[in-house]
């Protein structure tokens, strides 16, 4: 098989995958979820009111009709407009989607190199005092609820210190940097113990490996054996388990952006359920599914070509 | 290829305990867009041997020659392909459940890793009272403890060891316990897969002379799978030499050892290092690799490392033949060693 | 040329330290072969791992004992002065080839690294090398073999890269670990046999590491025979086989079946009771006592451990009584 | 290392505890909170919690050890009761989702086909919903709740130890003690339960430990977004209320609420690690 018919096949899996996805969401929000019609409305609407909005909602059709409804919204990308706002959801969400993985993907790109350096760090001098005390930094560091770091962060570097801005955003460039300097601190320390913890984990089982010894019998010096053998072996699963966490980059941080003021996606999701907004969960929640399933794909596809052993 | 007629010599006139005919056992292979199976990779291929009540039958060969997978066919952990699997006079095949449950009463095995085969959570009680549980032998506590120390008495452990778990065991002490497990039910035939292959030599000659020990008194039949050659002609009376999922060359252990027919057979034995540095002998050195059972070479499957294969053997595969100067032994190939002499 | 005088290696374990190589000594003249044999646990990877100073540095040290290699003392040399020795003078080939070459990089470039490393090639030139090294050991078609990853070799493929790459440099010294254990009977000999022909080509030093006699039989001229950490018994091949010393070499000569066509089948293989004593448990004295049955009061610590003393011409044993004592002089 | 288990592993488990004083005191942490816990929920603890003592906002007196808050109700009671939310809500998600995880986990390894597809698929289907969305619809289906939580994080938390086991069971079961179990006789029950399952029995455990913890950080998460329990303290609605109160000077029910919980999540991370430590043969070759 090559490389084409594998992702062709790859594709064809992913099909249930979305139905699933479909009917789950459909389940959840169609049947379990009783009629959004009276939760919008409330108890004291008049029939004649909750039958109009259902019928404007498309909620008086038989279920499978909802239901193919649905997946055509998976693949027109249409799904109608918020009750809330009143606005195209997708516009919407484009614009916040971007708002969030600018705020959220530059700490990911600093929190990856950091934190897979000091991975090597602690493997280099694995069992030893230094191996130690970082695993127990990043154990602290991943004990920390995330309302705390956010609390504590914004009162004491930018409310005592006036070092940053308190909350806020500026669409503008290069106005809006100074926003999310803050938010974006936040975010490594709130991924970088779980990832020091990872990546030291993968590291230390590439180094136990065989080949480490032959490396080692060869005359090969530590650090020439630790950032050649062991780092590309490592990669394979450090890419890998990167790129699936691209997606969510996108939709950011619910918490962060809500504290923080700044609109995007993930505020636009609190919005959302505080004001009931039934289509734009449904749509947040199939679209970034449907994200992460076509990444899922592409990390495959990546891993066969990183590593040689596997075969299509 | 039939059955041919080879007469142990333990047990000229009795029937055999376990006939094999023509027995395969194939995996399917999955290739394509479809994931469809294209081919099929022939583990045991064609197999037919017989094994006589109160007999040795040495299995040998090389990694992947198929000699494990022909082993769990026997005890029905892998379901067979194609062929028949006779014992005594019933063919096991076409077994429905229940019928299988209480085969498992006849046939046994002991498997190669004695750290992996027994659980590592149970301690050697409970590992040797479950057999006898599943088959309601004994029936009452007591009954069973008493039949458990007389396994224990087979495998020479002592009382004591009913308590421990295996991890505070030796290699050595664990295999013997996998061999009190197994005779728990009162087998009739042993299959010995590798038994003695992991341990090391001061432990292995113990096993082996605790496996032949307990042939004698309990007239136990084993098919001895190993791919070691010296332990099999101390242990075995007959012995088959398989070569990429089919049987080569069946006979008598020494008759087979001393006077080898298949250019393989001979090539095994010459490259078994012996552990005397006075003989210095021949050395047959075969060329290149086994061939992938996936793309099996054509003809007989030997003949790209056979210095004797001619244009014959690119093309057919050979038929069983019967030495004539030795009728018990046979071997599948187009020019036998006897020719030269 | 390797001369190794009372090593000792311990390892830290959840029982406390132990010795898992015990005060040994050795000499390795040059072009010869040294086998040293003994059951799993007896310490004789670890002596193969001392030499290189491949002993992981969190569980284990070196704790005494010089490596004499070419005068120098090695076990005092510094970590990147002992680099420049590792695949370059000294070589080292393990048991798994299976795992033993990293499965991310290609053949080739795993024989140039050792090339370029020591011998300062360029890429070009090394890759012209690890073609010929790769003929030599026997690899068709190498110039195609060189592109490929470890997992499209077989096993006795696999051992032959990692003779290559052992070899790359001419080492003086070859330590192979058990390289024939992984591997089927026919391939084993096809290894051996590469190895006596590249020793002879190379005029190399090797210490073969196995548990199997037969090997030791036909591929070295001096045996050692270790046993919970010790050497117990030294000699040159023919003798250990004709007379062992100490009663555990006998056993263990005794119990591997051999070819004996006459044999009846009532025959019994001779064994040694018992099993090896794990190393937090290993008896004061000789460590073989509760296993031997020529086993006598002085054995049990009260005259201490056995040294290793001349039984009969060049022939070493550790042992208060061994069995043929400096009778066959003649 | 000729024998690879001396001691059976729970003596080296409660050994490496002991040994180490970080792990006698995630143990002690993790005690106490469960009896505070189990107080709290028998009412002998904190019963009074939402009666007001003192004026609002004192800060911190041997009086008032945690000082009070806005409505002059004792910070400490509503600290014990938000225990007793925080380790009901861990010790329910993670049995729940262990039990969903185990089961169909064990049962698509060990019988693989039609059985394993569909487990597969369905724990494709949930991780490719973001575990964020995924717990917001739906307690924001289940409505708000106490209850919602549980089963909301019990539902959306089975996937990981679904997928772990079932590799591991996939992993055990063409090992040579299953097959000679089968070549005994034994049935499929038997395998799984007196074979299969005691083997993988660390796993559960270190995979509880987890999921406790997580469990009860998202469960801070979500009462802070206003989904979680409702008419009871918990510590994420004391930080929620701490927001505003943090820069009016009024640092301590943020404080305590933010020390108890990173107490007792840090516990549950240093006892997982011991217990993958003890228990992972992986990292015992080492």
């Amino acid at each position: 098989m090559d490389l084409k018919t594998y992702i062709l096949r790859r594709l064809l899996h992913t099909i249930p995958i979305i139905i699933g996805i479909a009917t789950l969401i459909f389940f959840i929000f169609n049947i379990v979820g009783g009629d959004p019609a009276l939760t919008l409305l409330g108890k004291y609407a008049k029939a004649k009111q909750i039958a109009s909005l259902r019928h404007e909602m498309g909620l008086d059709k038989s279920l499978f009709l909802q239901y193919i409804d649905l997946l055509k919204s998976i693949f027109t990308f249409d799904f109608g407009k918020s009750w809330h706002t009143k606005q195209n959801i997708i516009t919407s969400l484009k614009e916040s989607g971007w708002i969030s993985f600018t705020l959220s993907f530059p700490p990911f790109i600093i929190s990856c190199a950091l934190s897979i350096i000091i991975a090597m760090v602690s493997a280099f001098y694995r069992g030893q005092f230094l191996d130690k005390t970082l695993v127990l930094i990043s154990i602290i560091l991943m004990s920390i609820s995330i309302l705390s770091y956010i609390l504590l962060f914004q009162w004491f570097f930018a409310f005592k210190l006036d070092w940053f801005e308190i909350a806020g955003y500026d669409k503008g460039f290069p106005n809006f940097i100074s926003y999310i300097l803050l938010p974006g601190i936040i975010i490594i320390f709130l991924s970088i113990g779980s990832d020091i913890r990872l990546y030291r984990t993968i590291l230390l089982d590439e180094i136990n490996q065989d080949y480490i010894r032959t490396a080692r019998a060869k005359g090969l010096s530590e650090v020439s054996v630790l950032f050649k053998h062991v780092l590309k072996n490592a990669m394979i699963p450090i890419v890998t388990n990167l790129i699936t966490q691209l997606p969510f980059l996108f939709l950011g941080s619910l918490l962060i952006e809500n504290f923080f003021a700044i609109p995007g996606l993930g505020n636009f999701i609190v919005t959302a359920i505080n004001t009931s907004d039934f289509p734009v969960i449904k749509a947040v929640t199939i679209l970034s599914a449907i994200v992460f399933v076509l990444f899922n794909l592409l990390t495959d596809i990546i891993y066969t070509i990183l590593d040689p052993r596997v075969k299509l | 290829m039939g059955i041919f007629t080879i007469i142990s010599p333990m047990e000229k006139t009795s029937k055999p305990l376990l006939q094999v005919k023509n027995l395969s056992t194939a995996f399917p292979i999955k290739q394509g867009f479809l994931q469809r199976t294209t081919k099929k990779l022939y583990a045991v291929n064609d197999v037919s041997f017989f094994i006589h009540p109160g007999e040795t039958l040495g299995l040998v060969g090389e990694s992947g020659c198929g000699k494990t997978t022909l082993g769990r066919t026997l005890i029905q952990l892998i379901r067979p392909s194609a062929g028949k699997i006779i014992f005594d006079g019933q063919d096991i095949t076409t077994m429905d459940n229940a019928q299988k449950k209480k085969l498992c009463k006849s046939i046994q095995i002991i498997f190669q890793d004695p750290y992996a085969s027994l659980n590592a959570r149970m301690d050697v009680y409970t590992i040797l009272e479950e057999p006898l549980k599943i088959h309601k032998i004994g029936q009452d506590r007591n009954s069973r403890k008493q039949r458990i120390y007389t396994l224990l008495d087979y495998v020479q452990l002592p009382k004591e060891a009913l308590y421990k778990y295996p991890h505070e065991f030796s290699g050595g002490q664990r295999q013997r316990i996998s061999i009190a497990r197994a005779l728990a039910v009162e087998p009739k035939l042993m299959i010995c897969d590798e038994s003695v292959a992991a341990l090391d030599v001061s432990i292995q000659a113990q096993v082996i002379n605790l496996l032949m020990d307990l042939q004698k008194e309990l007239g136990l039949t084993y098919l001895f799978i190993s791919h070691d050659l010296k332990v099999v002609e101390f242990i075995a009376h007959r012995v088959a030499v398989m070569y990429l999922g089919k049987i080569v060359e069946t006979g008598t252990t020494q008759s087979l050892y001393q006077n080898p027919q298949h250019p393989y057979t001979q090539a095994l034995l010459s490259a078994i290092p012996t552990p005397n540095p006075q003989q210095k002998k021949n050395r047959i050195l075969l060329q290149g690799d086994v061939p992938s059972p996936i793309h099996l070479p054509t003809g007989c499957y030997f003949h790209p490392r056979c210095w004797k294969a001619t244009a014959l053997c690119k093309t057919q595969y050979p038929s069983m033949t019967h030495d004539i100067h030795n009728p018990n032994n046979a071997y599948t190939c187009h020019h036998p060693l006897q020719a030269d002499k | 040329m390797l001369s190794v005088k009372n090593l000792v290696t311990t390892f830290q374990t959840r029982q406390g330290s132990i010795k898992a190589v015990d005060n040994i000594s050795f000499d390795l003249p040059k072009g010869s072969t040294l086998g040293i044999v003994g059951e799993s646990g007896s310490g004789k990877s670890v002596t193969a791992l001392s030499i290189m100073r491949l002993i992981p540095k969190d569980t284990g040290k070196i704790l005494q004992g010089d490596i004499i290699f070419n005068g120098q003392n090695i076990t005092t040399l510094t970590e990147s002065g002992m680099r420049g020795m590792r695949g370059n003078k000294i070589s080292m080939i393990f048991q798994e080839p299976m795992t033993s070459l990293n499965p991310v990089f290609t053949v080739g470039n795993q024989i140039q690294e050792t090339l370029i490393l020591h011998q300062q090639l360029s890429l070009q030139q090394a890759q012209k090398k690890a073609i010929e090294l790769l003929q030599m050991v026997g690899i068709p078609s190498p110039e195609k073999r060189i592109k490929d990853y470890p997992h499209h070799l077989s096993g006795g493929m696999r051992q032959r890269v990692m003779i290559a790459i052992a070899l790359a440099c001419k080492p003086d010294i070859l330590i192979a670990d058990e390289p024939t254990t992984a591997l089927d009977v026919t391939i084993q000999a096809q290894i051996l046999d590469l190895l006596k022909n590249l020793q002879k080509e190379l005029a190399m030093s090797i210490i073969m590491i196995t548990h199997d006699l037969g090997v030791v039989a036909e591929f070295c001229d001096d045996v050692a025979v270790m046993y919970c950490g010790k050497i117990i018994e030294k000699a040159p091949i023919h003798q250990i086989f004709a007379q062992p010393q100490h009663p555990y070499t006998q056993g263990l000569i005794k119990s591997i079946p051999t070819f004996h066509p006459e044999k009846s089948h009532e025959q019994r293989l001779s064994t040694i009771p018992g099993t090896l004593p794990p190393f937090h448990e290993i008896p004061s004295g000789c460590s073989f006592q509760n296993r031997c049955q020529y086993a006598q009061e002085a054995c049990k610590g009260l005259q201490g451990t056995p040294p290793l003393a001349l039984a009969a011409q060049a022939h070493w044993a550790a042992c208060f009584y061994p069995l043929h004592p400096k009778t066959h002089q003649d | 290392m000729q024998h690879p288990y001396k001691t059976p592993l729970w003596k080296i488990f409660l050994r490496n505890i002991l040994t180490s004083k970080i792990n006698i005191f995630a143990l002690s942490i993790v005690c106490i909170s469960c009896l505070i816990a189990l107080c709290a929920a028998t009412g002998i603890l904190a019963n009074q919690w939402d009666v007001s003592i003192s004026d609002s906002h004192t800060p911190p007196s041997l009086q008032h050890i945690c000082g009070t808050d806005i409505l002059g109700r004792s910070v400490l009671d509503k600290l014990i009761k938000g225990t007793e939310v925080a380790m009901s809500t861990g010790f329910f998600v993670a049995t729940l989702s262990i039990i969903i995880g185990v089961v169909l986990g064990v049962l698509a390894g060990y019988f693989g086909g039609i059985v394993d597809t569909c487990v597969v698929w369905l724990y494709s289907t949930i991780t490719s919903i973001p575990n964020i969305m995924l717990l917001l619809s739906l307690t924001f289906i289940l409505g708000k709740g106490i209850v919602a939580i549980y089963i909301s994080l019990g539902v959306t938390m089975w996937v990981g130890i679904c997928r772990l086991i079932r590799g591991e069971v996939i992993k055990h079961k063409n090992r040579e003690y299953i097959l000679a179990a089968s070549a005994i006789g034994a049935s499929h029950f038997r395998k799984l339960w007196y074979h299969l399952l005691p083997n993988i029995w660390h796993i559960i455990i270190i995979q509880f430990a987890l999921i406790f913890q997580v469990a009860i950080k998202s469960e801070v998460m979500l009462s802070y977004l206003g989904l979680g329990i409702q008419n009871s303290p918990s510590w994420g609605t004391m930080i929620d209320e701490a927001k505003t109160e943090l820069i009016r000077g009024i640092w301590w029910p943020f404080t305590f609420a933010t020390l108890a919980m990173f107490l007792i999540v840090l516990a549950f991370n240093l006892l997982s690690d011991t217990l993958r430590d003890t228990l992972d043969p992986k990292l015992k070759k080492k």
